[in-house]
């Protein structure tokens, strides 16, 4: 795959006066896993629902696989999985019959197969039949995080995924992603947690009001050394080397 | 008759509200208001 | 396209049979209003007999919002309306899947709450398969706006109050088709030919129009 | 500019039309010969309607061209379309029944014409309630350039149903066939006053676009100096 996996070139998006983002720069390559870290209301969200073409009208290119969003994109959407603040998924259908439903969907040729992997890959088999209505908020989380996995995406955008999970699912998520980037895939999720940030991210970046201040590799970073930078930024506004 | 001035009446009327209506968003424009005006 | 609407059909038939929220709704609803009727008008006089039709459809477009609403609020509440925008398939797919869907569950509580009708406006069904037409083909037109407009008011503030002020106008001619092809069914008019073609002009234009335009509707710019 | 010189274009042109046609009507029009004077109702009614029709296509073809090019231009026009539209139309539901109730004793009819002009009042009420509720002005556009194109689809649908439905309840008509054996003088006055009215929708449409033109260009002037406030800060 020699283009990146995700390219935003200038991204700028206003609500009226407000620019939520002022031309931002961002590459992530496959086997990449990139952090976004900022203030509430720094864009981060914007960012993501940005590239998962979620957000159609604003300034500057996004381009997925070297497939730009210009047209509906579908190709580069379905090379996408999103999963944001809410579970999208059918509160009155059972976790497998939403995962089936979001399959076909996608057009996934062996839908029942993969439904059925990705419910074990995060331990939810044992729940499979029971309504998602009935699941726990961690539960349906982690749900959330395998529908938007369902269709073998190669990209994936998650808007604060470690939210409402607990140690457990926390380190299963881990492992996923980390299998994930090793197989090729590029991942960009948004958090507060450095802890849980360090275990996965291979790269991160810093938003402030918009703009980005930080882009550092983690590689030669402790997780330490890396909160005093963030800090840094959060509180001066300006990076450090 | 009085029907037909009634009509007519009613034209001119409907015609004169929304000129004042017009110069009231317009005046709703000017910078002193920021408060959301009703009609955006 | 047909792949995605066939998906989305099944979807909402299996949220509804576990819910069953849309029919219920719209028939309780239907029912309340046909014994309004009742007691705001003397119902028994023949007059009366020959407007049953009438007082049947009305109930239906009221009831109908009701369902058509609840259709687009279930993919609002869990966010799912988004992952459906996303998907990388036709959005005309989406809405014939919806549209389908709301258009069966309009036509089977129709034919649930018919029995009572027959017994509150003793009337009596001259032609079934007359009747079986006008409330399918009432349904699919109800369905076809119902479905656009339940999308579009999903994003708005007052979402139950903008459907039925979008919707109602809109459906004044597959109203008047429905009323007439009914009360033909019933005995009490002639001449159906022409709305039946009306109806099936309405059904054809609005499927294709909200098709082409649902994904403007869908989207979240 | 350009719109200056039109706007001044349309303002003569209307004041031109709309004299000619007040004089037409009270002095060359004859009185017709059952209903009497308030027949001349009918010079106002049926420009007003034929005009309100007009600001509906332009508000279906300014949504038709929105939805293509997303350009906010197009939505300023539909808005202000639908907004003269509106007025029209319920002039028309007002100077519809002053004549009916002197002529036929009753103040409503469900005349074929004036029923779908009553059903077009609700499309584009709702279409302009629909505005208001919806805060992104991206999001507004491009629902209400929606319901701009279907509710205009629904017009001809109307039109038949009401049109045969009203064969099988006959009605009293209230303008006649198609300007059905008018006399011709009578028909000249109507051209004069229908082009008199085509002028006036025009230059309320345009001064109701000025509004809407006015406030983005404050609106881009404001953001404008918000963004230059805001890069002032950091550097």
């Amino acid at each position: 795959m020699s283009a990146h996996a995700l390219e935003c070139e200038r991204i700028t998006k206003r609500y009226g006066r407000i620019a939520a983002l002022n031309s931002v720069d961002v590459s992530v390559d496959p086997g990449e896993c990139v952090a976004i870290f900022g203030r509430n209301g720094a864009g981060k969200t914007t960012l993501l629902h940005v590239a998962g073409s979620l957000i159609r009208n604003f300034d500057g290119e996004v381009r997925v696989f070297g497939q730009s969003r210009g047209d509906n994109g579908s190709d580069a959407r379905r090379t996408t999985g999103l999963v944001l603040h809410e579970t999208c998924l059918y509160d009155d259908l059972t976790a497998a019959e939403n995962l089936r439903f979001f399959a076909r969907l996608y057009q996934v040729s062996d839908a029942e197969r993969r439904a059925g992997d990705v419910l074990a890959r995060f331990e939810l088999a044992d729940r499979a039949q029971s309504v998602v209505r009935t699941l726990s908020r961690g539960m349906k989380q982690r749900l959330a995080i395998a529908r938007a996995m369902v269709h073998r995406p190669r990209l994936l955008l998650m808007d604060e995924p470690f939210t409402g999970l607990d140690e457990p699912s926390s380190q299963t998520l881990v492992t996923v992603l980390r299998e994930f980037v090793r197989d090729g895939g590029a991942v960009v999720l948004s958090t507060h947690d450095v802890e849980r940030a360090f275990d996965v991210a291979t790269r991160a970046i810093v938003l402030e009001r918009g703009s980005l201040t930080l882009d550092r590799s983690l590689a030669d970073v402790d997780a330490a050394a890396f909160r005093h930078a963030y800090w840094h930024v959060l509180f001066t506004g300006t990076a450090r080397a | 008759m009085s029907w037909l001035i009634a009509a007519y009446s009613a034209v001119l009327l409907g015609i004169f509200f929304f000129v004042m209506r017009i110069r009231r968003l317009r005046r709703g424009l000017t910078p002193r208001d920021d408060r959301r005006s009703p009609r955006r | 396209m047909l792949q995605t609407a066939r998906a989305v059909l099944e979807k909402d038939f299996r949220i509804e049979l576990r819910t069953r929220d849309a029919i219920s709704a719209a028939l309780v609803f239907s029912i309340l209003v046909l014994v309004v009727f009742n007691f705001a008008l003397d119902v028994n006089t023949p007059e009366m007999r020959r407007l049953a039709a009438g007082f049947f459809w009305v109930a239906f477009a009221f009831a109908g919002t009701l369902a058509l609403d609840r259709s687009f609020a279930l993919e609002k509440e869990s966010g799912a309306g988004r992952a459906l925008a996303l998907a990388p398939v036709d959005a005309g797919g989406i809405y014939l899947g919806k549209c389908a869907a709301n258009a069966a569950f309009l036509f089977i509580t129709q034919l649930v709450a018919l029995p009572l009708f027959v017994i509150f406006f003793d009337v009596s069904i001259q032609r079934a398969g007359a009747l079986a037409a006008s409330f399918a083909l009432g349904s699919i037109a109800f369905a076809a706006v119902g479905t656009l407009f339940s999308a579009v008011a999903a994003n708005t503030r007052m979402r139950g109050l903008l459907l039925p002020i979008l919707f109602l106008p809109l459906s004044v001619p597959a109203l008047i088709a429905s009323v007439e092809t009914t009360s033909f069914a019933l005995g009490n008019a002639e001449g159906p030919s022409f709305w039946f073609t009306l109806l099936v002009v309405y059904d054809v234009v609005f499927l294709t129009a909200s098709v082409l335009v649902f994904e403007y509707v869908l989207e979240e710019s | 500019m350009s719109r200056c010189k039109f706007a001044i274009f349309i303002d003569s042109m209307l004041f031109i039309t709309m004299a000619a046609a007040m004089a037409m009507i009270f002095l060359y029009a004859p009185i017709e010969s059952e209903m009497g004077i308030v027949q001349k109702i009918f010079y106002v009614h049926v420009p007003l309607a034929w005009n309100a029709f007009l600001g509906f296509a332009m508000v279906f073809y300014y949504s038709f061209r929105y939805l293509s090019t997303r350009n906010p231009r197009y939505d300023r026009r539909a808005l202000s379309a639908a907004e003269v539209g509106v007025l029209f139309t319920t002039l028309v539901l007002i100077t519809g029944p002053i004549w009916a109730k002197p002529v036929w004793g009753i103040w409503w009819t469900w005349d074929a014409r004036l029923t779908l002009t009553l059903v077009l009042w609700l499309i584009y009420i709702g279409y302009l309630m629909l505005r208001r509720y919806i805060e992104s002005p991206e999001r507004r556009a491009v629902l209400a350039a929606v319901v701009g194109i279907t509710g205009f689809i629904d017009v001809p649908l109307v039109y038949f149903a009401i049109r045969w439905w009203r064969t099988q309840h006959p009605q009293p008509v209230i303008a006649g066939g198609e300007g059905s054996g008018l006399d011709p003088a009578m028909a000249a006055t109507l051209w004069v006053s229908v082009a008199a009215f085509t002028f006036l929708f025009l230059a309320l449409f345009g001064r109701r676009l000025d509004v809407e033109v006015e406030r983005s260009r404050r609106e881009t002037e404001r953001d404008a100096a918000e963004a230059a406030h805001a890069q002032g800060v950091r550097t």
